[in-house]
C-alpha cells in the first residue's frame, strides 16, 4: 500500500517544497488570499481534470472538455439571457446536454472500437462549432442566482476568499475520490485502464463503463462550464481554448499513468495547484516577457515531473522492480 | 511491399478522398479546373496539394512516432522555431545552404530532446512532448522577439512558394520525403523493428532490439519533418510568424495519421496512408473555404466530416462489412482490427 | 512422459471421490459447437457434457481447441453454430458477465487477472462487498485472506499483483474462478506454473468442491494430473471431438495416440547420459552475481555442451538468477566473463551480442509481440542482432519461418498470421523458434514448456538433447522434475533465492531433486510459504 | 513618485500587440514605473488570476488589455475594494464604468467604418465586390471591425461584400484563404477589393493575389487595419492601397493618466479614444516603415 502511495507521496512534497521556495522569495505569497485565488482560479479547471482523471485511469483521453466548458457557458448566457429560460432550469438542460454529448462519445468508441484521441478531438471541434453557432459574441450573465452564487464565500482572516466555485471543486475531488476508490464502477475503470481484455475475461461489463466514464468527463465538464460562467459571468465561444492540455498535465503532474490503470484523484487535485502555483509564481515575479513566460512554464513543467519520475526511480530500485519499462 | 498490395492498404483512404473530391466540385463548379500561368500549374486542386505540405510534411515524422506508441504534440511549436531560426539566419545574411542545414539541426534536437524524454526519462510522450510544445513557441518568440521576422531571400522564399515543372515545390518536398522515408523503413529492418517496438517494448527489448536508439531515432525524424515544414511555412509567407506559425497544427498532423488508417495504440504503420489522409483534411479545409458558409460554421462541418470518414474507416463497421454475421463487440474482433489483412499485405 | 516414472502409476495420486452419474441428465452440455476464425475453423460441430460432481478433463495438441471451447462455453466467444444447455435450461451467455451470473467460473489460459489492481481486487472484481453502497475494502482483505489461505499462500492481498509471480498471479486466478462458481468450475491449464506442491493443495480444493457437486472442466497437457484428479477426459484433435471416456481402464498410450493421432515412441524414463564437463570449453562464467531482495551471491559456470537445468519452488529466486545472466537487471555485486574476459551486460542486447539467448518465463508480456506474424516474431531476435541496416531477405525470413514451424510442428494456418491469434501453446513454440533461430551460444529457458502438448513436449525435450550435443550451453528453468531429469546433465537447487545445492550428472533423478529441494527449504527456514510445502513435496515425490 | 504597476497583458498573438507590449515597458522604464508584466497566453482566466495576484501582491495600479469585453465585474471590483485603479487598453469591458479608472483605446467599429468609407470614396459609384478577411471568429476585433465595414458601405449598393471567412488575424491563413476566394471567384477577375481585419492577412494575401498574376493594389484595392510596418512597404510598392492605424502607444495615455490621478487625484475622462489615422499611398509609406520598423512591431 505505502509503496503505491508513494508517487502521491512525492508529489505532495513537492509541493510543499515548492510552494515554500515562491515564499522564500515573495513573502505575501503565503497571505490566504493567494490560497483563495488558487482554488479560485482553477475551480473549472479542478473540476474538469477529475473528469479528465477518471478518463487517463481508463487508459482513454477526453480532447473534448474545452470546448465543452466554453459551449456551455454560451448555451447559458444565451438561454438565461434572450431566451430567458429560468437559471436552474437551463443549468439542469445543459449538463443534461453535456452528459448526453459524452456518452455519445463513450458509444462510438466503444462500440465502433475507435481511438479516443480522435473521436474526442472531433467532440472538440464539434463542441465549439456549436458554441460558435449560438453566439459567437461574448454573453454577459446577468440573472441573481449568479449575483447570490457569486457573494456567497468564506472571508478568511487576511482578506482571503474561499469561494463558491473554489468549495465546489474540493466538493467535486471528494466526490472524485469516493467513486474513483469505493464504488464497483471505480474498480472497473482502474480494471478498463490495467488491461481490456483481462477485464473483459473477468467479467467488466466493458460497453457500460466506457460510456459512463465519457458521460461522466463530459457531465464535469459541463459542470466546470458553469463554474466558468460564475467566475465570469459571461458566455464566450472563445473561452477555455487548450484547457484539455492544461487537465490532461495537471493529471498526469497528479502521478496518474496516460497508459491508465493507475493513478489518484487526490494527485489530480495536487497536480491543479502545482500548475497555479507556476502561474502565480510568474505573475509574482513578473520580469518575465511573453515568450519567457512559455519557455519558464515548459522548464517548471520539466523540472516536476523529472523530480517526480527520478524520485519514483530510485523507490523502484529500492524495491528492485523490472528494469525494462512496460 | 509490391505496388498493387499497397494501393489495397490505402483503398479506403483513397475512397473517402475521392468522395470529398467529388462533394467540392459539387460545391465550386470551377474545382477541378487545372491552368498554367506564369510558370506554374493553377487551380484548387493544386492548392490542395500545395496547402497541405506541411501537414503531410509533419503526418510522416508522426507516423513513426504513433508507429511506437507515442505522440508528439511538439511539431507545430518546433515549426515556429525552425521558420524562427530560418528568418533569423537568413536576415543576419547567413549562406541559404547554412540556413537550412542549421535548421534541420535545429529540429533535429528538438526531436531528440523529445526522444530523450521518452526513451530514457520514461515520461509519457504526450506529456513529454507537451513540454516542448509550451516552452517551444517560447523558444521561437524569443528569437523572433514576437515579430514577424520578415525577409526576402529568394532562395528560402522558393521553398515556400517555388515551382519546378509548374509543381509547387512544397509538393515536391512532401512526396519526395514521404517515398524517402516509407524506402528507408520498408527495405530495410527498420520498420519491423519499429512496429515490434509499438506494439510490445519489453518484449522488443528482450529480444535485443535497441529500443531507446530507436525511440531518438524516431522522435528525432518527427522534429526534422517538423523543421521542414516550418521551412515552407515561413517561406511561403516570406516571414517567420513565430506566434502562428504551425499552431495546432499537431493536432491536424495526428488526425492525418489516423485517417491515413494508422492505429494510435501503435503497431503497423503506413506512410502512404498518412500522407493520403493529409490530403483528405486539406481537401476538407479547401472545401469549407470554397463553400463560403460563414465561418462559424467551419468547425461543426470539419467535426461532421471527419466522424462520417472514420466511422466508415472503423475497425468495428469494416467488420460489418466484411463479415455481417461476427459480432463487432466480441473479443476476436475487438482483439484483430478487420485491417488486419491489409495491414499485412502492406508489408 | 510426464511422471512417467512409476512414482505416480494413475489411480495411485487420484482423489476417491463420489460416484459420478453418467448419462442421467447432465449439469452442462454443449452440442454441435463450431467456430470459425477469418478462414480457420477452430471447432467443428463438437459435443460436450459434464455431470454434477465430477471432474471432466480436456484434452488436445496445442491449437485442438480447448481454449476456445470453454471461451464459447463462458461467452468470451460468440458461437457459429450449436446449443448449450446448462442445467436443464438452454444459456447463451452473451459475455463473460452472464456467464459468471450463471454460475461459471473460469480460468482462462493466459492468466487474466489485472497486474494493476491488489490481489483482494482482483479476488472480488466485480462483486466488491459493500457497506452503505460503497465497497468496502477491510472485508474484501479480510476475506480475501481466508481464500488464499486455503491455499497456502500467505501474502499481502493489499498489494498489487504485479508484485508477484506468475505462479502467485494464477494461483489468485483460480481463487477467484472458484470463489465465482456455483454451478461450474472450468481450468484452462491451471497448473502449468505451480510446482507440486500447489498442485496437490489444488486437487484436494477441488476434490472438495466435486463433494459440493459442482462440476469442473479441467484442461491440461499433465497426463498424470489427469489421471489423479479426473473422472471422464474428452480429447479434441484438429477442432473435432475424438471421444469422450472414463478414466478408469482408460490406458495412458491410448490417450496419447487418440490425441495425437499416432503412435508416440515412449522415450520417457530416458535420463540425459552424463557427460564429462571438465574438457568442455568453458563459454562463461558467473562469479558472486548477487542482486539485493533478488537472489544472494551465486557463482556459475556454463561450459559448452551441458544443460544446468534449475530446480525450485515458486519464488525461490530462478527467474531472477536468468534475469541477472542476461542483463535483464544489473547485478549490485558478481562478475560475469565470456570466454574468459570479463563483460558487463547493461541490456539483453549486450547479452544477446555475446551469443545468449533468453526464453521467457511469462509469453505474454514479455514474448509474444501480438500484431507482428508467426514469421516476424520468429526472425525478430535474429533481425535486432543484424542490426536495422541488414535486413534479412523475405525470402530468407520465410524460409526461416517455415523450418521452424516445421520443426517444432507449430500449428498455424500459414506463417502470416498475427501471432496472437495463435494457441497459447503454439505461441510459446513461436517464441522458442525466435531464439533457436539465433543459435546461441548460450541459451536460457524459464519454463520453456508451459503449456506445450505432449507430442511438442518430448519434440522440445529431443530438441534440447540435440543443441546440446552441437556444443550449445543451456540453462533449463523448470518446475517438472520429470522433465529436468529428461536433459539435464546438472542440477541446480534454489531454495528462498539461495543457489543452495547442485546435483552432478550421476546423481539426477526426480527423488534426489525433490529431497535436495526439500532440505534446502527447510535449513532455509522456509521463505515465503517455505517448510509446510517442502514436507509436501517430499510426500508427492515418494509417494 | 516611482510606482508599481501591474500589466496584464493578452499574450503575444501578433505583432501589433508585441509593439504594444514593448512600448509599454518603454513607457514605464521612462516614467521609472516599475512594471510587472504579465502574459495571459489568449486566456481570459489567466488575466484574472493576473489581476488576483496584483492584488494580493498589492501593486499601485493595474494595466489590463481585456481579451475579451464580458466577465470582469468580479476582479475590478475585489480591485476596488483594494483600491487599486484599473486602466483598460486598446479594448473595452462591458462591466460599469466605475470599476476601472478609465479606458485607452480606439474605437474598433470606427476602425472598420474609416476603412469602410475609404473604400467607399475611392471606388466612386463604380461596383465593387468585396472579399473580407475576417480576424479569429469570435474575437471583438473581428466582430466590430466588421460592424463597422458593413455600416460605412451600407448606404452604397455598388459596393457589396461577396465573401467573407476568418484568415485568424494571420499571414498564413490571410493567404491559403484568399487564394480559395480567387478560385471562387473566377481566378479573381470578379474581386475588386480586399478588406482585411489587420495587416497581417493582407499581407498574406498580397501574396496570394501575386501568385495569381494579379496586381494587388490596382487589380484588387487592398484597405486593412493596424499600420503595422510591414503593410506600409507594401503601399511602397503599390501593392497595398489603405491602412487605418491603431497605435500600439496605448501605455502613454494611460501612465498620463495615473500619474495625474495619483499626484492630485485628477479623476481622467472614461475613455481616451485614440486616433484611427487612414494612411494611403499618398502619405510617403516609406518614411513610416522607417520610423515604424524599430517600435517592435
Ligand atoms: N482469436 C483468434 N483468431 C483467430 N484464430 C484463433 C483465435 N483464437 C484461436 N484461434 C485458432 O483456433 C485454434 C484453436 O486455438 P485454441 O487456443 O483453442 O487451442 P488450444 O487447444 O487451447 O491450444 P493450447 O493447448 O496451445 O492452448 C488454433 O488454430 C488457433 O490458431
Ligand atoms: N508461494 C509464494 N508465496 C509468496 N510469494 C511468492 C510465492 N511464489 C512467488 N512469490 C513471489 O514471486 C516473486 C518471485 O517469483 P519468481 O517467479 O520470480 O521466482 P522463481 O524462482 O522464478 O519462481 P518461478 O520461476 O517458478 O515462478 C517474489 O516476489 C516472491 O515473493
Ligand atoms: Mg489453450
Ligand atoms: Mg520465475
Amino acid at each position: 500500500m505505502g509503496s503505491r502511495l508513494f508517487p502521491l507521496a512525492t508529489t505532495f512534497v513537492i509541493f510543499i517544497l515548492a510552494y515554500a521556495l515562491c515564499y522564500a522569495q515573495f513573502p505575501n505569497m503565503l497571505s490566504t488570499r493567494v490560497i483563495g485565488n488558487l482554488l479560485t482560479d482553477n475551480a473549472f479547471l479542478g473540476i474538469a481534470a477529475v473528469g479528465m482523471t477518471f478518463v487517463i485511469l481508463s487508459g482513454g483521453i477526453d480532447l473534448s472538455i474545452g470546448s465543452v466548458i466554453a459551449f456551455t457557458g454560451v448555451f447559458l448566457a444565451v438561454t438565461m439571457g434572450e431566451g430567458g429560460v429560468p437559471p436552474l432550469f437551463a443549468i439542469l438542460l445543459v449538463l443534461a446536454i453535456t452528459t448526453a454529448f459524452g456518452a455519445l462519445m463513450g458509444a462510438m468508441i466503444h462500440y465502433l472500437a475507435m481511438p479516443p484521441f480522435i473521436v474526442t478531438l472531433a467532440g472538440m471541434f464539434f463542441a465549439r462549432g456549436m458554441a460558435f453557432l449560438i453566439s459567437t459574441d461574448s454573453v454577459p450573465i446577468r440573472v441573481e442566482l449568479y449575483d447570490t452564487l457569486q457573494d456567497l464565500y468564506f472571508r478568511m482572516p487576511g482578506g482571503g476568499r474561499l469561494s463558491f466555485v473554489g468549495m465546489a471543486m474540493l466538493a467535486v475531488v471528494v466526490a472524485g475520490i469516493v467513486i474513483a476508490h469505493f464504488t464497483s464502477f471505480g474498480r472497473n475503470v482502474y480494471a478498463i485502464g490495467g488491461n481490456r481484455q483481462s477485464a473483459e475475461l473477468m467479467g467488466v461489463p466493458i460497453a457500460r463503463t466506457t460510456i459512463l466514464i465519457y458521460a461522466l468527463s463530459s457531465f464535469l465538464a459541463g459542470l466546470a462550464g458553469i463554474a466558468f460562467s460564475l467566475y465570469t459571468s459571461a458566455g464566450y465561444s472563445l473561452a477555455a481554448v487548450g484547457v484539455e492540455l492544461d487537465a490532461i498535465a495537471a493529471v498526469v503532474i497528479g502521478g496518474t499513468l496516460l497508459t491508465g490503470g493507475s493513478g489518484y484523484v487526490a494527485g489530480t487535485l495536487l497536480g491543479i495547484l502545482i500548475m497555479g502555483l507556476i502561474q502565480t509564481y510568474i505573475v509574482f515575479d513578473g520580469t518575465l516577457s511573453s515568450w519567457w513566460t512559455k519557455i519558464v512554464i515548459g522548464l517548471l513543467l520539466f523540472s516536476f515531473i523529472a523530480l517526480q519520475r527520478g524520485l519514483v526511480w530510485l523507490s523502484a530500485r529500492r524495491r528492485g522492480a523490472a528494469a525494462i519499462p512496460a | 511491399m509490391t505496388l498493387p498490395t499497397t494501393i489495397r492498404r490505402v483503398l479506403p483512404q483513397l475512397v473517402a478522398l475521392f468522395v470529398i473530391l467529388a462533394l467540392n466540385t459539387a460545391i465550386a463548379p470551377g474545382f477541378l479546373d487545372i491552368a498554367f500561368a506564369n510558370g506554374r500549374f493553377y487551380g484548387s486542386l493544386i492548392d490542395i496539394l500545395n496547402r497541405g505540405a506541411p501537414v503531410a510534411l509533419l503526418a510522416v515524422g508522426m507516423t513513426l512516432v504513433i508507429a511506437t506508441k507515442g505522440i508528439d504534440l511538439s511539431v507545430g511549436a518546433v515549426m515556429a522555431i525552425a521558420g524562427a531560426v530560418a528568418a533569423a539566419l537568413i536576415t543576419s545574411d547567413h549562406s541559404l545552404a547554412a540556413t537550412i542545414l542549421a535548421t534541420l539541426g535545429v529540429g533535429i534536437v528538438c526531436g531528440l530532446w523529445n526522444g530523450a524524454l521518452v526513451a530514457f526519462l520514461g515520461i509519457q510522450p504526450i506529456i513529454a512532448t507537451l513540454i516542448l510544445m509550451v516552452a517551444g513557441r517560447g523558444i521561437a518568440q524569443l528569437i523572433t522577439e514576437g515579430v514577424i521576422l520578415t525577409f526576402n531571400d529568394p532562395g528560402l522564399v522558393f521553398v515556400g512558394t517555388g515551382a519546378v515543372f509548374g509543381i509547387p515545390f512544397p509538393v515536391i518536398l512532401w512526396v519526395a520525403i514521404g517515398i524517402a522515408a516509407s524506402v528507408l523503413f520498408r527495405t530495410t529492418a527498420l520498420g519491423l523493428l519499429v512496429e515490434a517496438i509499438g506494439i510490445n517494448r519489453r518484449a522488443s527489448s528482450l529480444a535485443g532490439i535497441g529500443t531507446s536508439a530507436l525511440l531518438l531515432a524516431v522522435y528525432a525524424a518527427s522534429g526534422l519533418c517538423a523543421a521542414v515544414a516550418g521551412i515552407v511555412a515561413a517561406g511561403d509567407i516570406r516571414g517567420a510568424d513565430a506566434n502562428n506559425a504551425g499552431l495546432w497544427l499537431e493536432l491536424d498532423a495526428i488526425l492525418a495519421v489516423v485517417v491515413g488508417g494508422n492505429s494510435l495504440m501503435g503497431g503497423r504503420f503506413s506512410i502512404a496512408g498518412s500522407l493520403i489522409g493529409a490530403m483528405i483534411i486539406q481537401s476538407v479545409n479547401t472545401g469549407i473555404l470554397l463553400a463560403g458558409f460563414p465561418p462559424e460554421f467551419n468547425l461543426v462541418i470539419k467535426a461532421a466530416i471527419i466522424v462520417v470518414i472514420l466511422v466508415v474507416q472503423s475497425p468495428a463497421s469494416q467488420t460489418l462489412f466484411a463479415f455481417m454475421k461476427s459480432r463487432p463487440r466480441s473479443e476476436e474482433d475487438a482483439a484483430a482490427p478487420v485491417r488486419e489483412p491489409e495491414k499485412e499485405a502492406a508489408r | 512422459m510426464r511422471a512417467e516414472d512409476g512414482s505416480l502409476a494413475p489411480a495411485a495420486g487420484r482423489f476417491v471421490s463420489g460416484r459420478v452419474m453418467i448419462g442421467s441428465e447432465m449439469l452442462l452440455r454443449a452440442e454441435g459447437i463450431s467456430k470459425q476464425f477469418l478462414g480457420v475453423t477452430a471447432l467443428s460441430n463438437v459435443d460436450f457434457d459434464l455431470a454434477a460432481g465430477e471432474v471432466h478433463a480436456l484434452v488436445g495438441e496445442n491449437g485442438a481447441g480447448k481454449s476456445t471451447l470453454i471461451k464459447i462455453l463462458t461467452g468470451a466467444y460468440r458461437r457459429d453454430g450449436g446449443r448449450i444447455v446448462l442445467a436443464g435450461k438452454p444459456i447463451d451467455p452473451s459475455d463473460v458477465m452472464d456467464a459468471q451470473e450463471l454460475g461459471i467460473g473460469t480460468v482462462y489460459q493466459e492468466v487474466n487477472l489485472l497486474p494493476n489492481l491488489t490481489v483482494a481486487e482482483n479476488l472480488f472484481l466485480g462483486r466488491e462487498p459493500k457497506r452503505f453502497g460503497l465497497t468496502n475494502r477491510s472485508e474484501a482483505n479480510r476475506r480475501s485472506r481466508e481464500i488464499l489461505g486455503q491455499y497456502g499462500l500467505d501474502i499481502d492481498v493489499t498489494s498489487l499483483l504485479a508484485t508477484y509471480s506468475v505462479a502467485v498471479r494464477q494461483i489468485v486466478a483460480i481463487a477467484r474462478a472458484v470463489d465465482l462458481s456455483g454451478k461450474v468450475l472450468i481450468l484452462d491449464e491451471p497448473t502449468a506454473s505451480l510446482d507440486a506442491a500447489e498442485v496437490s493443495r489444488l486437487f484436494s480444493i477441488l476434490d472438495g468442491l466435486k463433494q459440493r457437486g459442482l462440476g469442473i472442466v479441467f484442461i491440461t497437457h499433465f497426463f498424470d494430473q489427469v489421471y489423479r484428479i479426473a473422472d471422464r477426459v474428452t480429447i479434441l484433435r484438429n477442432g473435432h471431438k475424438v471421444a469422450t471416456r472414463p478414466i478408469e481402464g482408460l490406458k495412458r498410450i491410448e490417450l496419447v495416440s487418440l490425441m495425437l493421432g499416432r503412435e508416440l515412441q515412449e522415450q520417457e524414463a530416458h535420463v540425459a547420459e552424463p557427460v564429462d564437463r571438465s574438457q568442455k570449453p568453458v563459454v562463461a562464467s558467473f562469479k558472486a552475481l548477487s542482486k539485493n531482495g533478488q537472489i544472494a551471491p551465486f557463482d556459475l559456470e556454463m561450459r559448452a555442451g551441458e544443460v544446468v537445468g534449475v530446480a525450485g519452488l515458486l519464488g525461490s529466486g530462478r527467474t531472477e538468477t536468468a534475469e541477472l545472466m542476461f542483463g535483464i537487471h544489473q547485478p549490485d555485486h558478481g562478475t560475469i566473463e565470456v570466454d574468459g574476459k570479463p563483460v558487463t551486460f547493461a541490456s539483453p542486447r549486450d547479452a544477446i551480442a555475446h551469443g545468449f539467448g533468453f526464453c521467457p518465463e511469462d509469453r505474454k508480456l514479455d514474448g509474444i509481440v501480438e500484431d507482428l506474424s508467426v514469421r516476424e516474431n520468429i526472425v525478430l531476435a535474429l533481425q535486432a542482432r543484424r542490426g536495422w541496416a541488414k535486413p534479412l531477405p523475405r525470402k530468407e525470413q520465410e524460409a526461416i519461418a517455415d523450418r521452424y514451424i516445421e520443426a517444432l510442428d507449430i500449428r498455424t494456418s500459414d506463417r502470416e498470421k498475427p501471432i496472437k491469434f495463435l494457441s497459447g501453446g503454439n505461441q510459446q513454440k513461436v517464441i522458442l523458434a525466435r531464439w533457436l533461430a539465433t543459435d546461441p551460444r548460450l541459451l536460457i529457458l524459464d519454463e520453456p514448456t508451459r503449456g506445450i502438448d505432449v507430442g511438442a513436449h518430448a519434440e522440445i525435450i529431443r530438441l534440447i538433447g540435440e543443441l546440446r550435443q552441437r556444443g550449445m550451453s543451456l540453462l533449463v528453468i523448470s518446475s517438472e522434475l520429470e522433465e529436468i531429469v529428461a536433459y539435464a546433465t546438472r542440477v541446480r537447487v534454489l531454495a528462498d533465492r539461495r543457489h543452495t545445492g547442485e546435483l552432478p550428472a550421476g546423481e539426477i533423478s526426480a527423488d534426489a531433486i525433490m529431497r535436495a529441494i526439500a532440505s534446502a527449504e527447510d535449513e532455509t527456514s522456509g521463505g515465503g510459504a517455505g517448510e509446510g510445502r517442502a514436507a509436501e513435496i517430499l510426500r508427492e515425490g515418494t509417494a | 513618485a516611482d510606482m508599481t504597476v501591474g500589466f496584464s497583458q493578452i499574450g503575444s498573438e501578433s505583432g501589433w500587440r508585441a509593439a504594444e507590449t514593448t512600448l509599454t515597458k518603454q513607457q514605464a522604464e521612462q516614467r521609472g514605473i516599475d512594471l510587472k508584466f504579465a502574459d495571459a497566453q489568449q486566456k481570459q482566466e489567466n488575466q484574472i488570476k493576473a489581476i488576483r495576484s496584483f492584488i494580493a501582491q498589492g501593486v499601485d495600479a493595474i494595466l489590463l488589455a481585456p481579451v475579451v469585453a464580458t466577465g470582469w465585474d468580479q476582479v475590478l471590483e475585489e480591485a476596488k475594494d483594494a483600491e487599486i485603479p484599473v486602466v483598460l487598453l486598446d479594448r473595452q469591458v462591458d462591466s460599469s464604468d466605475d470599476l476601472y479608472l478609465t479606458a485607452v483605446g480606439s474605437d474598433l467599429e470606427h476602425e472598420g467604418e474609416v476603412a469602410g468609407d475609404w473604400l467607399v470614396k475611392e471606388v466612386g459609384d463604380k461596383d465593387c465586390n468585396v472579399v473580407e478577411l475576417q480576424g479569429t471568429t469570435g474575437s471583438s476585433p473581428a466582430i466590430k471591425r466588421k460592424a463597422g465595414f458593413e455600416k460605412a458601405i451600407s448606404g452604397h449598393d455598388n459596393v457589396k461584400i461577396v465573401r467573407s471567412q476568418t484568415g485568424d488575424f494571420t499571414r498564413t491563413k490571410g493567404k491559403e484563404v484568399m487564394e480559395s476566394f480567387l478560385k471562387a471567384e473566377n481566378g479573381g477577375q470578379d474581386i475588386c477589393a480586399l478588406y482585411a481585419h489587420n495587416d497581417d492577412m493582407a499581407v498574406g494575401a498580397i501574396q496570394a493575389i501575386k501568385e495569381a498574376g494579379l496586381k494587388p493594389g490596382s487589380d484588387i484595392l487592398v484597405v486593412s487595419i493596424d499600420a503595422v510596418p510591414d503593410i506600409f512597404l507594401a503601399m511602397e510598392n503599390g501593392e497595398a492601397n489603405a491602412t487605418v492605424e491603431l497605435t500600439p502607444n496605448m501605455a502613454g495615455p494611460a501612465f498620463d493618466a495615473l500619474e495625474a490621478y495619483k499626484s492630485d487625484g485628477t479623476e481622467p475622462p472614461k475613455f481616451i479614444q485614440t486616433e484611427s489615422k487612414l494612411y494611403t499611398q499618398s502619405d510617403n509609406p516609406k518614411a513610416i516603415y522607417e520610423e515604424k520598423k524599430n517600435q517592435g512591431y
